[in-house]
């Protein structure tokens, strides 16, 4: 057993011990996904310790066979494009696991559910193989229906439908993809590596022209790529406080993740064909959810439109073909996603006491929440893209390198900046500023594990923002070869 | 000078102390983080000190440039691409003349801010925030001063947005200080993004954000003329943002909300000054291209008289105070657009000491007003409100009426010089309007000022007749009883001393750039070769005329039985309205945000969620259902349909099987 | 042409033209005696091929068995009052098998069957020998299957509660 | 002997006439009935090539005999099951066993 075989594997095994704990013990519940995720948390930092940060290509190499006849193999192993993913899982893993203790309604379902997904996504990150990539995929996305169905609030029963369609609408884009691939460069290995050796001669540029839009269409629904994102203010919207951190925080990475290392790496020529197209979407994305933003009336609404601007920075970063972009967006999906979870379980603990997300109604709630206006107010200004919190980076690099290959993308890009501020400090300044209304006077501030998860992300937010170069040096690293595939660094 | 880098971080350290350790310890919280903050202000104004000192002896400068020492040159912070495209990002940090001298004035100037605070905000719940947040305030503008790389800049640029962001809405509580603040934030950051982009543009040419080596590339030619023309003004809008400039004015009055010791700094030696200063940073940028020069001066100057001409009517001594503020950076600005570096930042020293001098004083004016009108509904801010006040407190009179004198450009005080300079710079490079307008502007804010002089502290006590109709109106409540017979007084040591003390400067900062008796100024903070400077007497004289003839006004209209105001107000209602609401501005943004930018954020959520996810997203499952409802019709239940569809089937298969159809097992093989 | 030929055509006519009936009668029960006929028929085919064990199987199971068994459901579900049986569909069933008739004998037809030496009859003993050595677990596999249909057909057939009556649905 | 080719066109209209019963009877016993009918004409076919093609090898009539073993396993669920329908139906007409339509 390797590192990452562990990392995937507790959270797994806790499911496993979970569902035989009787359901009378909650605490014993709650004690064993904490062990787990504290065991994947720790792992994942020793991982991100020991990993080489110069060095490109992958480490932490593992593999063991599983069905020899169709070339699948259960390999893993990171680089440093998904290094970064694991460690940032790891963290949402442990304070989406820390945030849900207050879960009454079956805590042993929702825990089994919830570690199945995350180790799903952590299989996901670290496969070196196709086909583990894919079906982890899957397992990282089916637990969210029951997920949000039966914890859920609102229109969960819609959202839930909606977020699992969509998903699988994906997954039906990349199977077909995958399959093609497999066949194309001559059915022998799903190995990602064999795969990308043969990007220059068995993946002719015909093939790849036809099948990259089809593979980053398929994982752009679970990266909110407009116009596939309508799940996500839906989807965020109804689950609950962990499973928002967790669809927003890693699932949509994992979208992102795999137009990188599947799209842009195995099919580069497609992917320089096909460039223009997904900046556009990807800019227009980055608009659009800014726009919407502003009109959203709810809480989670507004911050899942933010994500849908922030996730168009992404695909922009990835599909500008530039170094400088491609490292931005992979520590934007890094920023984001500790920003969401930080949204998420703050949002969440909100709404357990006033039991309401309704923006307008609130006012004055620095005066008896100050740990909460402090913390929600960090979450806003790091997306805002306030330097000193990890949004500044990662965008700053994604517009640097809009600007090299696309100068009116990055012009646009950086214009949504300023509506990011206007919608982030219309929330700050209706939520905490202003005359205290009796209503929420009885308000109290975080529970101490709702404190915890704020602090620690927090916390998160600050070391990424000041002292981004251990994760940039990673990533820089693995991102160069990607990007020397697809014409040239610049 | 290597460590002038301690000049930042000391305030930092503060605020880190304070919001992480004094936090904790309950009611000393409040001493200890006003305390710490003091300390750490105070040890950067002993760094500005050695450094001064330092660079006095070994700051050589050259026929062509002032000294320039630089830190942290070779520090990467992090690095981006693979060799040759390697891009490095480094904290460089400049220790040169211009620099020396904002951290003088930041360093000076917030210190005696933050010790007039500790009287000023005396009693405040938050005290400890109020610290901890000025001093990172105090960081981040020193960030800005000291910064030579365009992202370090940037960086701390946001910051100081940041800070006043959360000054400005310090009382939150009132809904007004909220917008406010958010008010100030998102205006300056419009005018970020202008200078981001131009940053940007800069990037992509130069693979730097080293001022350095950007200069040099402008310098050198190696980037286009376009590109350098659209870059300079790209980021000379952000420099608008920040220093509050037309059209981007309008959060700077507002930004009177927040408490006045934060308005004196914001409006003195930091915020705003930012603008000018990052103007003045990036000189070689603009002063390569003239058309970039031209928008500038044409800002500066429409700012100038814009802000001037609104002050006016204020009735607020704030908002008077906030728009000669709009008006001396229009002129600064100005100065820096003909061409007058010099002129145009001595400007920005000067004026840094009388405006927060005025702003103390306002401060404590309006610090004595308030619990003697508390409870009659009147703002303590309203000058009509006031009036009498120099017999009750004089440390505030006489400074204010120095600060005033000053600002109004009354020799030999600071304000003379360097609007003297200003003028001569306009003179010498042939810009009539701008002079003309300068003079004009000089009238006007001797007029307004002294306007507000004579309200404020002659005339009859209107706060009297305040109080008394308090208490008629207020006769049956009893929370006022503070209020019923108080009488303004002179504020505590804490607040008068700093007044006193910033006397000196507002009266003698002017000196060191006296042309003839010291011409320090001229050698040292200077863009291109030592110019001369003379005096033009016939300019002085100009100047001072304009302001003499102000105050002149201003006494006759408000200090003699004469009801000048009334009359004027009354036979020009409409150019006075106009005035009085500030040019309408605000209600085009309001209606601009409310009929434009909400417009179309309302329409485009109702596209995204009746058109995008209700007609085509949700269309998707009653479309399958539909297609499942035809569908299913098949299924007829009648086991003759099944079996025919069964045999037809096994019959194709068994064609295909047989090779019946040659092509058709091609396709299938 | 010889004995064996002409006797094979005569009962394969027999056979055919039973088994039309079958399927064609007016009646249940002239069906069911016209199934007795035709699989009487076919065991005579068997013997025809030299399968006479086969054929001895076919007349006692079929010929037997299966017949009486089919009766015995006649009669235990009566028919309709208005005998209809064929229903609308008839025409369907009758252009699919058809079809499938004549794409069987083109098929039996164009092709040139390989026919190796002359027929020999296979001895009990040889069946006897095969079916326990070879063929000695799917012999036992088939009596298991045997056992579960019976099994199987008591407890369908077995009576129910009268609760679990359905009522017949309205005609669509 | 005949030709193989005429035995199998035998089979062929033996099944062909069984395919058109189960397509055309209502009579759930009917329908049974073409069915032994298809079952017969597979058997017969096995047999024939057996004995024709093969000569001297036994898998064909094997082959027949668990044809006919199925056939009357087959049959024997087969009439219960329509013991069964009639018995809560009354009626063993197909047409009306539609329960699973739509």
């Amino acid at each position: 057993m390797g590192y990452l075989s562990t990392i995937t594997l507790a959270p797994f095994i806790a499911a496993l011990i979970i569902m035989l704990i009787p359901s009378q013990r909650p605490g014993l519940i709650r004690a064993v996904a904490l062990v787990a995720s504290v065991i994947s948390f720790v792992l994942s930092l020793l991982v991100f310790a020991g990993y080489d940060w110069h060095r490109a290509g992958f480490q932490f190499r593992e593999a063991y066979q599983w069905l020899p006849d169709y070339g699948i193999t259960i390999s893993l192993g990171v680089d440093g494009i998904s290094a970064p993913m694991i460690i940032l899982n790891a963290v949402v893993l442990l304070t989406g696991t820390i945030v849900s203790f207050k879960i009454a309604d079956r805590p042993k379902e929702f825990y089994a559910l919830l570690l199945v997904s995350v180790a799903g996504v952590f299989g996901a990150f670290a496969a070196l193989d196709l086909f583990i990539l894919f079906l982890t995929y899957d397992i990282a996305g089916l637990p969210m229906y029951p997920l949000i169905v039966i914890w859920g609030s609102t229109r969960k029963n819609y959202a839930a439908l909606k977020l699992t369609l969509m998903h699988v609408a994906g997954s039906v884009f990349i199977w077909v993809g995958m399959i093609a691939i497999y066949v194309q460069a001559g059915a022998k290995s799903f190995d990602l590596e064999y795969l990308a050796s043969q990007a220059h001669s068995l993946l002719t540029p015909g093939f790849q022209i036809i099948f990259f839009p089809v593979i980053f269409i398929g994982f752009g629904f679970l990266a909110a790529m407009w116009p596939l994102h309508t799940w996500s203010p839906d989807g965020h919207g109804a689950a609950p406080t962990a499973v928002s951190m967790v669809a927003a925080g890693v699932l949509m990475k994992l979208g992102a993740y795999g137009c990188i290392r599947v799209g842009v790496w195995l099919l580069p020529e497609g992917a320089m064909v096909w460039s223009p197209v997904f900046v556009t979407l990807g800019t227009i994305g980055a608009v659009y959810g800014g726009v919407m933003a502003i009109a959203q009336r709810d809480f989670k609404f507004v911050i899942a439109h933010s994500s849908v601007s922030h996730m168009g920075y992404v695909i922009v970063g990835i599909s500008t073909m530039s170094l400088v972009g491609l490292n931005g967006a992979v520590l934007q999906m890094v920023s984001h996603g500790l920003m969401t979870a930080l949204f998420f379980a703050m949002i969440g603990a909100m709404y357990d006491q006033a039991h309401t997300r309704e923006v307008g109604i609130f006012g004055g709630l620095a005066r008896n929440m100050p740990w909460y206006t402090g913390f929600f107010t960090i979450a806003c200004l790091a997306s805002l893209g306030l330097p000193g919190l990890s949004g500044f980076i990662p965008e700053l690099l994604i517009f640097l390198g809009a600007f090299q290959t696309y100068p009116i993308v990055g012009i646009l890009c950086v214009a949504t900046v300023a509506l990011a501020a206007t919608y982030m400090l219309r929330l700050v300044s209706r939520a905490f500023f202003g005359p205290l209304s009796q209503r929420w006077a009885s308000l109290h501030d975080l529970l101490p594990n709702e404190w915890f998860v704020g602090a620690f992300l927090v916390l998160t937010l600050i070391i990424v923002g000041v002292y981004p170069t251990p994760f940039l040096d990673m990533i820089n690293a693995s991102a160069a070869p990607v990007i020397e595939r697809v014409g040239g660094v610049r | 000078m290597d460590y002038a880098w301690l000049a930042p971080v000391l305030p930092i350290g503060a605020f880190a102390l304070n919001v992480l350790i004094w936090r904790q310890m309950g009611a000393r919280k409040h001493a200890l983080s006003a305390l710490t903050t003091l300390a750490a202000i105070g040890g950067a104004f002993l760094v500005f000190l050695a450094v001064f000192s330092d660079a006095s002896s070994h700051l050589e400068g050259t026929a062509t440039s002032s000294g320039l020492h630089l830190i942290f040159e070779d520090t990467p912070w992090f690095t981006v691409g693979v060799s040759p495209h390697l891009y490095v990002f480094a904290p460089t940090l400049v220790v040169d003349w211009l620099s020396i001298m904002m951290l003088g004035v930041v360093t000076f100037l917030a210190f005696l801010i933050e010790f007039y605070a500790t009287g000023y905000m005396k009693g405040d719940n938050r005290y400890w925030w109020f610290f901890s947040v000025k001093a990172l305030f105090t960081a981040a503008m020193l960030g800005v001063v000291l910064s030579y790389n365009f992202l370090l800049m940037y960086i701390c640029w946001e910051l100081v947005g940041l800070c006043s962001f959360l000054l400005i809405g310090f009382w939150y509580s009132e809904r007004a200080n909220a917008e406010a603040a958010k008010k100030a934030f998102i205006t300056t950051r419009v005018g970020d993004v202008g200078f981001f982009i131009g940053l940007a543009l800069l990037f992509i040419k130069t693979g730097t954000f080293d001022m350095k080596a950007t200069f040099a590339a402008v310098e050198s030619g190696a980037i286009d003329p376009a590109t350098v023309t659209i870059a300079g003004i790209l980021i000379f809008l952000g420099a608008m943002g920040k220093s509050g400039q037309f059209p981007l004015h309008v959060w700077l009055p507002d930004a009177m909300a927040g408490p006045t010791p934060v308005s004196a700094l914001v409006h003195s030696a930091t915020m705003v000054a930012a603008g000018v200063y990052l103007v003045g940073r990036s000189y070689p940028v603009f002063h390569a291209s003239s058309t970039t020069m031209g928008v500038i001066t044409t800002v500066g100057t429409i700012t100038a008289i814009f802000g001037a001409t609104i002050a006016l009517t204020q009735r607020d001594i704030k908002r008077i105070l906030a728009y000669s503020t709009i008006s001396q950076l229009g002129y600064m600005i100005m100065a820096l657009g003909v061409g007058a570096y010099t002129a145009g930042l001595f400007h920005l020293f000067t004026h840094a000491f009388f405006k927060a001098l005025l702003f103390l004083g306002a401060g404590s004016v309006i610090h004595s007003m308030e619990p003697v009108l508390s409870g009659t509904g009147r703002n303590p801010n309203d000058i009509f409100n006031m009036g009498g006040l120099r017999k009750q407190m004089p440390v505030t009179f006489w400074t204010f009426l120095l600060a005033s004198l000053s600002l109004a450009g009354i020799a030999p005080l600071a304000g003379f010089w360097s609007k003297d300079a200003i003028l001569v710079g306009a003179y010498e490079a042939d810009a009539w309007l701008p002079l003309f307008v300068a003079l004009l502007t000089a009238f006007l804010t001797a007029f307004y000022m002294f306007r507000c002089i004579y309200l404020v502290f002659f005339g009859p006590a209107k706060w009297q007749v305040a109080t008394a109709a308090g208490d008629h109106h207020d006769s049956h409540s009893t929370d006022h009883v503070k209020g019923r017979h108080a009488v303004p007084h002179e504020s505590p040591w804490t607040m008068s001393l700093p007044l006193v003390l910033i006397c000196v400067p507002a009266i003698a900062a002017g000196w060191i750039g006296i042309p003839g008796f010291s011409a320090g100024f001229a050698e040292t903070v200077r863009f291109g070769p030592v110019i001369e400077e003379h005096i033009n007497l016939v300019l002085a004289g100009a100047g001072t005329l304009a302001g003499v003839l102000g105050i002149g006004l201003a006494t006759l209209m408000y200090l003699t039985p004469v009801s000048g105001p009334r009359l004027i107000s009354e036979s020009f209602p409409a150019a006075y309205k106009t005035l009085y609401n500030k040019y309408y501005v605000d209600e085009m943004y309001q209606w601009i945000i409310d009929h434009v930018v909400l417009a179309i954020a309302a329409m485009a959520a109702t596209v995204d969620r009746k058109i995008l996810n209700d007609r085509i997203v949700d269309w998707c499952g009653p479309f399958l259902q539909g297609a499942g409802a035809r569908l299913r019709l098949t299924t007829s239940g009648y086991i003759y349909h099944y079996a025919f569809g069964f045999i037809i089937g096994i019959m194709a298969i068994g064609v295909v099987m047989s090779g019946g159809i040659p092509d058709m097992r091609f396709a299938l093989w | 042409m010889e004995l064996s030929a002409l006797a094979f055509y005569v009962v394969a006519g027999v056979t055919l033209v039973a088994a039309l009936g079958v399927v064609s009668a007016r009646s249940v029960v002239y069906a069911a005696l016209l199934l007795i006929l035709s699989l009487v028929m076919t065991g005579l085919v068997y013997l025809l091929l030299l399968a006479d064990y086969l054929a001895l199987i076919q007349i006692l199971v079929y010929g037997g068995t299966v017949s009486i068994l089919l009766l015995f459901a006649l009669m235990l579900t009566p028919p309709e009052t208005r005998p209809e049986l064929n229903h609308r569909g008839w025409a369907l069933g009758a252009v699919a098998s058809g079809a499938l008739f004549v794409l069987l004998l083109v098929s039996s037809l164009a092709d040139k069957w390989p026919v190796a030496g002359a027929a020999r009859h296979i001895s009990l003993v040889d069946l006897g020998r095969a079916l326990f050595s070879t063929w000695a677990v799917p012999f036992e596999v088939a009596s298991v299957v045997l056992l579960v249909a019976l099994l199987g057909a008591l407890t369908i057939a077995r009576s129910t509660t009268p609760g679990s009556k359905i009522a017949p649905r309205a005609s669509a | 002997m005949v030709p193989i080719e005429h035995i199998m066109v035998f089979t062929g209209a033996l099944f062909c006439i069984g395919v058109y019963g189960v397509m055309a009877r209502r009579n759930a016993v009917l329908v049974l009935m073409a069915i032994e009918l298809m079952l017969n004409a597979v058997a017969i076919n096995l047999v024939a090539f057996g004995t024709l093609v093969y000569p001297g090898q036994i898998n064909g009539m094997v082959f027949a005999i668990f044809v006919v073993t199925i056939a009357a396993a087959e049959l024997g669920l087969g009439l219960a099951i329509v013991l069964r329908v009639y018995r809560m139906r009354s009626s063993i007409n197909v047409d009306d066993i539609d329960l699973m339509r739509w």
